[in-house]
């Protein structure tokens, strides 16, 4: 690992704000809360992109996950009438479980590069996150993964519009439905 | 590509066709198209037919199907229009769920035939993102619902650990294409030269596709979701889930052969514990869904096993065993489906089957034959090669698996119990309706590759 | 465009990755609402995709691939997403309720 | 191939039609595959030169992986004992009810016969299991009300068996030099001391569950007492032979330098086998179960008589599974005949029986006599030799193995005794002449046998020979 | 034709057709048959005794090989016979007094419905009894051996109705069984160390001294197993009296006459085997006197007439054992034929009492019988009278040669054989006066009906009272004078190459000694007339037996010892071992593994609790663990 104190400043605002704000997702107690921290935290990772030549990604970032996404977020957290905070807080011991798995995890992914050498970055030629450099690749060696992608959406869409497809039976009725299955 | 093809086209034109009829009236239309990739693909594979044009308008380094990649692609259409004909549909309207069936079915392909990882990713999202709707597509069934949560947030999660599988070996490798690592994994040669980012990419991805196959320790998902699931769905998890699953391991894997012992160091204690545990969690299990759950799980064990043998030449037995596997399941869980009520949904449900229906009897009890590897059925056959090809590599292994498939008796044979047992009861309607003609077809078929199991060696 | 890359490693952007997705990771092993696991796993993505730039950058040579990655992984994430939570508004629907802990009736 | 072509034709035909046509008839058909046997024998011209000759022979699995059946005296006298008890074992069949059993029966005809015949390793374990198929539902189909514990107690145990044989086939398989699993290629394989232990334990796992040897046996009682009848002949007349056959043709020659690790364990355990048996055959009340005891007390001597490895050993153990088959069907009819003539095969619900028919007391006490050995009857002969090779092994097992004639005569005229002798309780139907048949023939056979061994010492005695050669040429230990 | 094959065949023949045409074949053609083929062998046998007396080669006899039974490398058993000095003698007791008691049967079982099977039975024995003499090696003994056992078990439950009997039966079959894996393991033995069973080959590698010691004794102890189980001697001697549950020819045939004679034959045959070994003959004199001495005693409170009459079959075949320890073969053959006589007689005559008292054989019952029986009276008074001693009949000489034999090898023995001799007058006597003296006891049936027996049976009955008579011509002792005695010990001499020619003791001691045993025989007689004719005493009631006469009359409660020690352990052991070992240990370690697997299964509910929260957990922590075993390992 290299000394924390030689990086650039720009890298450790940013490595800082995101970091910052990926906690507060995971500890806000209210969802809409971590969902304005989602975003700002993707706005940082944004800025993360600028800096390693990804200016594409970093806009399209913006406006998928930013823009869309977290708005579909919104939406739905508003939808379902979830603003307030009415999670149950789950006990210390569960955080403490879930804090011991994820950090053991963390430590031995990072402890696995201790062998790997120190490599500088090499730096890209600037121009290749640039929108048209990159259509390029993707209209030409990633045609076939663009095209099929396309059966992603279709999927996704059919599949969405499947689950959301209202057919008037109410709660109660599902309730009664669900009920003899359960009990036996 | 044709199947994908194909299939992708049948869908949408199942969607469209289908948008205001009932399910029933496409049902036929969709196994057609799916009968007709899986011919197709397969004439592909003999080399009888070249669909040059659509090979040369795809790039080669994102996906490529090989002869042996074409009979899995054709099996796969096979089976799932088998299962489409088979299973009842629902009395909805639209056809949603075939369409997404056969889009899922696709995924299945892109995975197979997957040279680079990200179509790999892309084919696993493919297969899996309708597979979540497709599990909660008994909407006013809680269960099913349950299922479908269950299996969205795990498989995300899956998902997540896979990509950051992809970006270690991006970053250790330089490249993302699977034959392009394979070479540069050859240059570099010795093992100790390999960057540890390589290493931990290999396990996070593996740890992907362990979930995917349901293998121990990354099954939580399966029993349950295939619980939840509506029948046809469970079926179609199962089978073709699971073989796209090892094919695409298979292939993977292969790009990273100069790791070869070390990765199967690991993969055989994962596959021997996978082995012991779905076997004995199946044991306990009342109902016969979640007993086929755990019985899936034991076999990809069993195929976990294949993954240590030197896999390129033994392409033809994972087919051997994918078709084993598909056709003895799908048999299975077509009975599961047929015979259980809301009331009885474990074994008991077959109780006086053989008074009521002497074919049906003759064929489940074919069919777990097959399943437990009982020879002269193809389940036979197929272990009989798996683990002779893996006896070499591990001895203990087989013998553990040789133990496993032993302890499988136990709960595959429950179904004997009901099922001859004599009942005072008249003759049960549900058992005595008729059986699709496919499943004679398919309990058939696994008696005629069981016999003739050179068929397999020669196809490829 | 910059000189900072004179002194960043690659390893840097690899802990730093590590470190955003774990905490996503801890997320979704600590929240009980659905929602939140859903964003947890977003930002498990989107630690991923961090990376990927990173490695492109950090291979150099005009190499794309990596961002390409990125590209898919974003549009695989949306089309999640969308699936994701069209899961989710049907089990509220039916149960109201989001919180996955209550989703237990199938076990062993 | 056509002795095990056309019982599963005949399998076939019964299934389909067995509904329509009397169960006497698929009995005297069954017959044609005796004829089979006869014709092939003479068809393939076995001169008694003690090599097992191929019969039939093509590709299989793969190129190392052949469909080879062969034929010598050894295999020739199995199929004998199969093809003649499996008629036998129709015959018996007493009630149109259980009619069903009849293709099921047939079908195992046509496993066993590939069982023994076969000459090829993986086809060995596929008749091997193919056989186990059958007797598994046989025993399902008409039993009583725990059957199903029974059965698939039986069927993991002896299952678990032949994985066992599988690992051990597999193994030597991999070994041979261009992989193949012919019976020469797997004989050649050169083992060492470690490797070949394993591999004789493999097989020998398999075969002494099967056989069963002591402490091996326990699916065996509940087992016999829960099928009908006709599987309990199967498995004691006919499937346990699998087992010793397996022992001698399998085991022994391929076990190479181990055998003499596994010589004195076996012995042992089949000694121990033989006096346990008894021991606990003397307190039966339930005929069938007395029985199965009884059998396991006798196999236990055949196998003892193998692993000593002396020609007077193995050749009477062969001829005492011939003769071991025959009286132990002879045993199960006459089981049959009093459980559905006299209403019980409980020894306290029975007595005096011999009064209402004195040629069946006849025959009874024949076949009795000729279980417990006693001269003149089939039993002495193989029992003399097979006490003589584990005498001359070692006195004490020689001793200890020898009460067996004291215990069985116990328990055996016990048996004679408590059911037809006496005032009694139970009274006996009238017996057709017909059902007598099966019985007199082999009660004939009991006696001829008991006469005249020599003819079928003469007939195994070159196979005999070859096997022993294989096994002295894999380890070099037989003196 | 072969005459072997004649004399073997014909019994055979007869039991054939009998066995299987019987049941439709008239009773008398039934019984004539059986009695004919008998007796042609017989005919038969004298034709070749004569051959033989002529043969040049004393020791050579008749040889019949009919086929190979079994040949395997070097184990070579032919299905042969050979008909020597020895074998011949037998087969003409066997034959002779067969074919009488065969006679004498028709009418004893005429009114039987078994009636064909029991003459089935009884030449299937005749048929065995010759196997066993007449076989050409060990083996074929042993055949006979068997059969004749197996023969015996079927007769005396004939009466297959009555659960004793059938007890009976078992028990002589069991008990004969374990004397015979005593022979079989002697065979065994044989083998090994001559890798023959042929006697032609055996005996005389036996005889030139090439075996160990220790190998000898083995052979032998082994053989005299065998021996004790078939001539019923301490501790196998049990199931002879009970073998009284058969009809009465039967005791007279198997139980009396020949079967039980065969351990005789069978140490006679062996002579160089055990004349070889000193350690066995000692046992076997030491067993034969505590057989002779603890029957006779017995014998004494014994109340059935045939129970009597067994006990006494026990006791001197005890004697004849120990001619045999002291190396007497030729006294023990005598006496063996001579004993076939006489107690054929008694058994016969007591079959005729029983007939006559419509089978009763309490003796107590009796009483007064001679003025209606007047042929039996008579032939029994013979009998008695041979048996007990009396001067000049065959059991005086017998027992006399015996008695020498004994006196010059060991003086206690003497003593002890002449005590045993005179206690056996003393029950012989005892049941004499007791059944034909007095006054009639019955009160069931009335004594007008009690009649004399037809001539079927009186005819067999004097024939046999001639021979008991006359028996004692066959070897007289040589005081009388060197032409007229020791016909026997020369005739046999060529087959016993071994045994010394004894009478080193001079006339006068033997006198000195004859007359002693003379005396006795006359206080005997003179005290039992006292008791039971004079002062008409009748033995009591079991229940008043005085303590030490209610031991003997329960036998010295061996058959109860034997319970205890063998037959209820063994059952207990049967039980324990089925219901504990076999089903709780063995069939419970199959099962445990069923049930442990089926437990450990069940623990899967803990993880797999429908929790996803917990799948995660656990999927990350696997992960976790995956990668540190992979990294760090």
């Amino acid at each position: 690992m290299g000394n924390i104190s030689n990086l650039p400043i720009p890298f450790l605002v940013l490595s800082f704000i995101t970091i910052l704000c990926a906690l507060y997702v995971v500890t806000s107690k209210n969802p809409v809360h971590s969902v304005l921290a989602l975003i700002l935290t993707f706005f940082s990772i944004s800025a993360h992109y600028v800096l390693l030549n990804a200016q594409f990604l970093a806009i399209v970032n913006l406006m998928v996950y930013a823009g869309a996404i977290m708005v579909l977020f919104l939406f739905v957290l508003m939808l379902l009438n979830l603003s307030k905070d009415s999670e149950p807080v789950k006990s210390n011991l569960w955080g403490v479980a879930a804090a011991i798995s994820a950090g053991l995890l963390l430590v031995i992914i990072t402890a696995s590069f201790q062998k790997t050498g120190i490599a500088i970055m090499q730096g890209n030629a600037p121009e290749i996150g640039l929108v048209k450099n990159l259509g390029r690749v993707l209209m030409t060696e990633y045609l076939v993964p663009f095209e099929l992608s396309g059966i992603l959406f279709i999927a996704a869409m059919v599949g969405a519009v499947l689950l959301g497809k209202r057919d008037g039976a109410t709660v109660q009725e599902i309730m009664n439905l669900n009920n003899d299955t359960n009990n036996a | 590509m044709i199947g994908i093809l194909i299939v992708f086209i049948g869908a949408v034109l199942v969607l469209f066709l289908g948008l205001n009829k009932p399910e029933g009236g496409m049902k036929t239309l969709s196994s057609l198209v799916l009968f007709l990739a899986g011919v197709l693909s397969l004439l592909e594979s003999l080399s009888i037919l070249n669909f040059e044009m659509l090979s040369n308008w795809a790039p080669k380094n994102m996906i490529d199907f090989s002869k042996g990649d074409l009979m899995f692609v054709s099996l796969l259409a096979f089976v799932t229009a088998a299962i489409i004909a088979i299973f009842p549909t629902v009395e909805e309207k639209g056809s949603d769920r075939l369409g997404l069936m056969m889009l899922s079915l696709t995924g299945a392909f892109m995975m197979i035939g997957a040279d680079h990882l990200v179509m790999l990713f892309l084919g696993i999202e493919v297969l899996s993102i309708p597979l979540y709707v497709l599990a909660g597509s008994d909407k006013h069934n809680l269960r099913s619902n349950e299922a479908a949560i269950k299996y969205f947030l795990m498989g995300a999660f899956s998902t997540a650990i896979f990509l950051l599988g992809c970006a270690f070996i991006y970053g250790g490798s330089g490249s993302l294409s699977l034959s392009e690592i394979s070479l540069r994994m050859s240059i570099v040669g010795h093992l100790s030269e390999f960057p540890a980012l390589i290493k931990v990419g290999v396990i996070l991805m593996s740890t992907g596709l362990l979930f995917k196959v349901s293998a121990f320790p990354f099954h939580f998902w399966a029993p349950d979701v295939y619980e939840g699931s509506p029948n046809k769905v469970t079926t179609f998890m199962a089978v073709i889930v699971k073989i796209a699953g090892f094919v695409a391991f298979a292939n993977y894997l292969q790009a990273f052969e100069a790791l070869a012992t070390w990765y199967s160091k690991w993969l055989i204690i994962l596959a021997v514990c996978t082995i012991i545990f779905g076997n004995i969690a199946a044991i306990s299990q009342k109902t016969v869904k979640r007993t086929l759950a755990y019985s899936s799980i034991a076999h990809a064990g069993y195929l976990l096993l294949f993954l240590i043998t030197p896999m390129k030449a033994n392409m033809w037995i994972l087919f051997a065993y994918s078709v084993a596997y598909a056709l003895s399941t799908v048999v299975l869980f077509y009975f599961n489906d047929k015979y259980s009520t809301k009331k009885e949904y474990g074994f008991g449900m077959f109780s006086g089957l053989l008074k009521n229906n002497q074919s049906a009897t003759i064929l489940m009890v074919i069919s777990l034959f097959s399943i437990a590897g009982i020879p002269v059925t193809v389940g036979f056959t197929a272990k009989y090669y798996l683990f002779t090809s893996a006896f070499e590599v591990s001895p203990l292994a087989v013998g553990i698996a040789l133990l496993g498939s032993a302890i499988s008796i136990m709960y595959y044979f429950k179904a004997f119990k009901p099922m001859f047992e004599s009942v005072e009861t008249n003759t049960n309607e549900t058992h005595a309706s008729k059986i699709h003609f496919v499943v004679y077809l398919m309990v058939a078929a696994s008696v005629i590759f069981g016999m003739f199991p050179y068929l397999f060696e020669r196809c490829f | 465009m910059l000189n900072i890359f004179q002194s960043l490693e690659i390893s840097h952007y690899i802990y730093l990755s590590c470190v955003l997705f774990c905490i996503g990771l801890f997320g979704v092993l600590f929240r009980r609402n659905a929602i939140i696991l859903l964003m947890c796993i977003e930002l498990m993505l989107n630690a991923v995709n961090l990376l990927f730039a990173a490695f492109s950058e950090y291979m150099g040579d005009k190499d794309a691939n990596g961002q390409m990655f990125v590209f898919f992984i974003m549009v695989v994430a949306a089309a999640e997403a969308a699936v994701g939570l069209a899961i989710l508004v049907m089990v509220y629907r039916n149960t109201r309720k989001t919180d996955v802990s209550f989703l237990d009736s199938l076990k062993d | 191939m056509e002795i095990i072509i056309l019982p599963l034709i005949l399998s076939l035909l019964a299934a389909f039609t067995g509904s329509k046509i009397n169960k006497t008839v698929w009995g005297l058909l069954s017959f044609v595959s005796l004829f089979a046997m006869v014709y092939m024998k003479q068809h393939y011209g076995i001169h008694n030169d003690g090599v097992w000759h191929n019969t039939f022979d093509v590709p299989w699995f793969s190129n190392g992986i052949h469909f080879t059946l062969g034929i010598d005296g050894l295999t020739g006298l199995m199929i004998l004992l199969t093809n003649l008890l499996v008629p036998i074992i129709i015959l018996s069949i007493q009630t149109d009810k259980q009619k069903s059993l009849i293709p099921l029966i047939l079908f195992m005809q046509a496993a066993l016969n590939g069982v023994f015949m076969a000459k090829d390793g993986l086809m060995f374990y596929i008749f091997w299991e193919l056989a186990l198929i059958p007797i598994y539902f046989i025993c399902l189909l008409y039993s009583s009300k725990d059957a199903f514990k029974t059965t698939i107690k039986f069927f993991i145990y002896t299952f678990v068996g032949s994985l066992a044989m599988l690992a051990s086939l597999i193994y030597l398989y991999l070994k041979t030099e261009n992989h193949s699993f012919a019976y020469e290629e797997l004989l050649s394989v050169q083992l060492n001391y470690t490797e070949s232990i394993w591999v004789g334990a493999g097989f020998l796992f398999a075969f002494a569950v099967k056989i069963p040897i002591f402490p091996f046996h326990s699916w065996q009682a509940n087992t016999y007492t829960n099928a009908p009848a006709q599987g309990s002949m199967l498995l004691s007349g006919i499937m346990l032979k699998m087992g010793l056959y397996g022992l001698l043709r399998w085991f022994m020659p391929m076990a190479g330098e181990s055998i003499a690790f596994f010589q004195p364990i076996v012995i042992i355990l089949a000694v121990i086998g033989i006096i346990y048996g008894a021991v606990i055959a003397i307190k039966q009340n339930d005929l069938k179960r007395l029985i199965a005891f009884s059998s396991l007390s006798h196999v236990g001597l055949i196998a003892a008589g193998f692993m000593t490895l002396s020609a007077v050993g193995i050749q009477g153990g062969v001829l005492q599974m011939f003769v071991h088959g025959i009286n132990v069907v002879a045993l199960f009819y006459i089981v049959e005949i009093i459980e559905s003539h006299a209403g019980s095969r409980e020894l306290s619900q029975l007595g005096g029986l011999a009064k209402f028919n004195r040629l069946f007391a006849a025959l009874y006490l024949i076949v009795v006599l000729g279980t417990a050995a006693v001269p003149l009857t089939n039993g002495f002969p193989g029992e003399l030799l097979l006490l003589k090779s584990v005498f001359d092994y070692n006195t004490i097992t020689g001793v200890f193995a020898g009460l067996t004639i004291i215990l069985c005569a116990v328990y055996m005229l016990r048996m004679y005794q408590f059911s037809m002798l006496g005032e009694g309780k139970a009274s006996l139907n009238e017996i057709g002449l017909l059902k007598m048949i099966p019985l007199l023939i082999l009660v004939a056979l009991v006696i001829f046998i008991g006469v005249c061994p020599q003819v079928i010492i003469d007939q195994i005695s070159p196979s005999i020979q070859k096997i022993m050669l294989e096994i002295s040429n894999s380890k070099g230990v037989l003196s | 034709m072969n005459s072997i094959a004649l004399i073997l065949g014909l019994p055979l023949v007869g039991f054939l057709i009998n066995g299987i045409f019987g049941k439709n074949l008239p009773k008398s053609i039934v019984g004539w048959l059986g009695t004919f083929t008998v007796l042609a062998s017989f005919v038969i046998a004298l034709g070749v005794f004569n051959d033989l007396r002529h043969a040049a080669i004393p020791s050579e006899g008749l040889h019949l090989k009919l086929f190979t039974f079994l040949n395997i490398e070097n184990f070579n058993v032919d299905f042969s016979f050979t008909l020597d000095r020895l074998s011949i003698m037998m087969t003409l007791i066997i034959t002779g007094i067969g074919s009488l008691i065969h006679l004498y049967s028709i009418a004893y079982m005429h009114e039987d419905e078994g009636f064909y099977k029991f003459f089935a039975y009884l030449n299937f024995f005749i048929f065995n009894m010759l196997m066993l003499v007449l076989g050409a090696n060990f083996l074929m003994l042993f055949f006979g051996w068997e059969g004749v056992g197996l023969c015996s078990y079927l007769l005396i439950g004939f009466w297959y109705k009555n659960a004793e009997y059938g007890k009976a039966a078992r028990k002589a079959f069991i008990m004969n069984r374990i004397g015979d894996l005593g022979l079989l393991m002697g065979l065994f033995l044989i083998f090994h160390q001559y890798q023959s069973l042929d006697y032609s080959i055996v005996l005389p590698k036996m005889a030139d001294g090439s075996t160990s010691q220790a190998m000898l004794t083995a052979i032998s102890m082994c053989l005299f197993v065998g021996a004790m189980g078939k001539s019923a001697q301490i501790p196998l001697y049990t199931w002879l009296p009970d073998a009284m549950a058969g009809p009465t020819p039967v005791s007279a045939l198997i139980h009396a006459a020949t079967m039980v004679t065969a351990g005789v034959y069978l140490v006679v045959r062996c002579e160089a085997l055990f004349y070889l070994s000193p350690i066995t003959n000692n046992v076997i004199m030491w067993v034969g006197l505590a057989t002779s001495i603890m029957a006779a005693l017995i014998g004494l409170k014994q109340n059935d007439i045939k129970k009597v009459l067994a006990y006494s079959t026990v006791s001197q075949l005890g004697l004849m054992f120990v001619a045999l320890g002291c190396g007497a073969y030729s006294a023990a053959m005598f006496h063996l034929a001579t004993h076939a006589f006489f107690k054929a007689l008694l058994f016969l005559g007591s079959g005729s009492v029983i007939h006559a008292m419509h089978h009763e054989q309490d003796i107590r019952q009796m009483g007064g019988l001679k003025s209606k029986m007047p042929i039996t009276y008579i032939t029994f008074l013979i009998g008695t009278l041979a048996i007990t001693g009396f001067p000049f009949l065959s059991g005086f000489f017998s027992k006399d040669e015996i008695l020498l034999a004994a006196f010059e090898h060991n003086k206690i023995v003497y003593i002890l054989s002449v005590i045993s001799a005179t206690i056996t007058g003393l029950y012989m006597f005892r049941m004499f006066f007791v059944t034909f003296h007095g006054t009639y006891r019955n009160h069931h049936h009335s004594f007008d009906k009690v009649h004399e027996s037809p001539w079927q049976m009186s005819l067999p009955l004097m024939i046999l009272a001639v021979l008991s008579v006359l028996g004692g011509l066959l070897n007289l002792p040589s005081y009388l004078g060197h032409n007229v005695s020791m016909k026997l010990s020369h005739w046999l001499a060529p087959i016993l190459p071994m045994a010394e020619s004894h009478s080193e003791l001079s006339h006068n001691t033997e006198f000195m000694l004859v007359g002693l045993v003379v005396l006795l025989f006359v206080l005997v007689v003179l005290y039992t007339r006292n008791k039971y004719v004079s002062k008409n005493a009748v033995p009591e009631e079991d229940a008043l037996t005085p303590s030490t006469g209610k031991v003997l009359a329960n036998k010295f409660y061996i058959d109860e010892l034997y319970d205890m020690v063998f037959v209820k352990p063994l059952e207990l052991l049967s039980a324990l071992v089925d219901n504990v070992v076999d089903s709780k240990l063995i069939g419970g370690l199959i099962s445990g593994v069923s049930t442990l697997l089926v437990a450990i299964s069940g623990l899967n509910k803990k993880i797999q609790n429908g929790n996803i929260e917990y799948y995660l957990t656990f999927m990350v922590l696997a992960l976790a663990l995956f990668l540190g075993f992979n990294l760090f390992f």
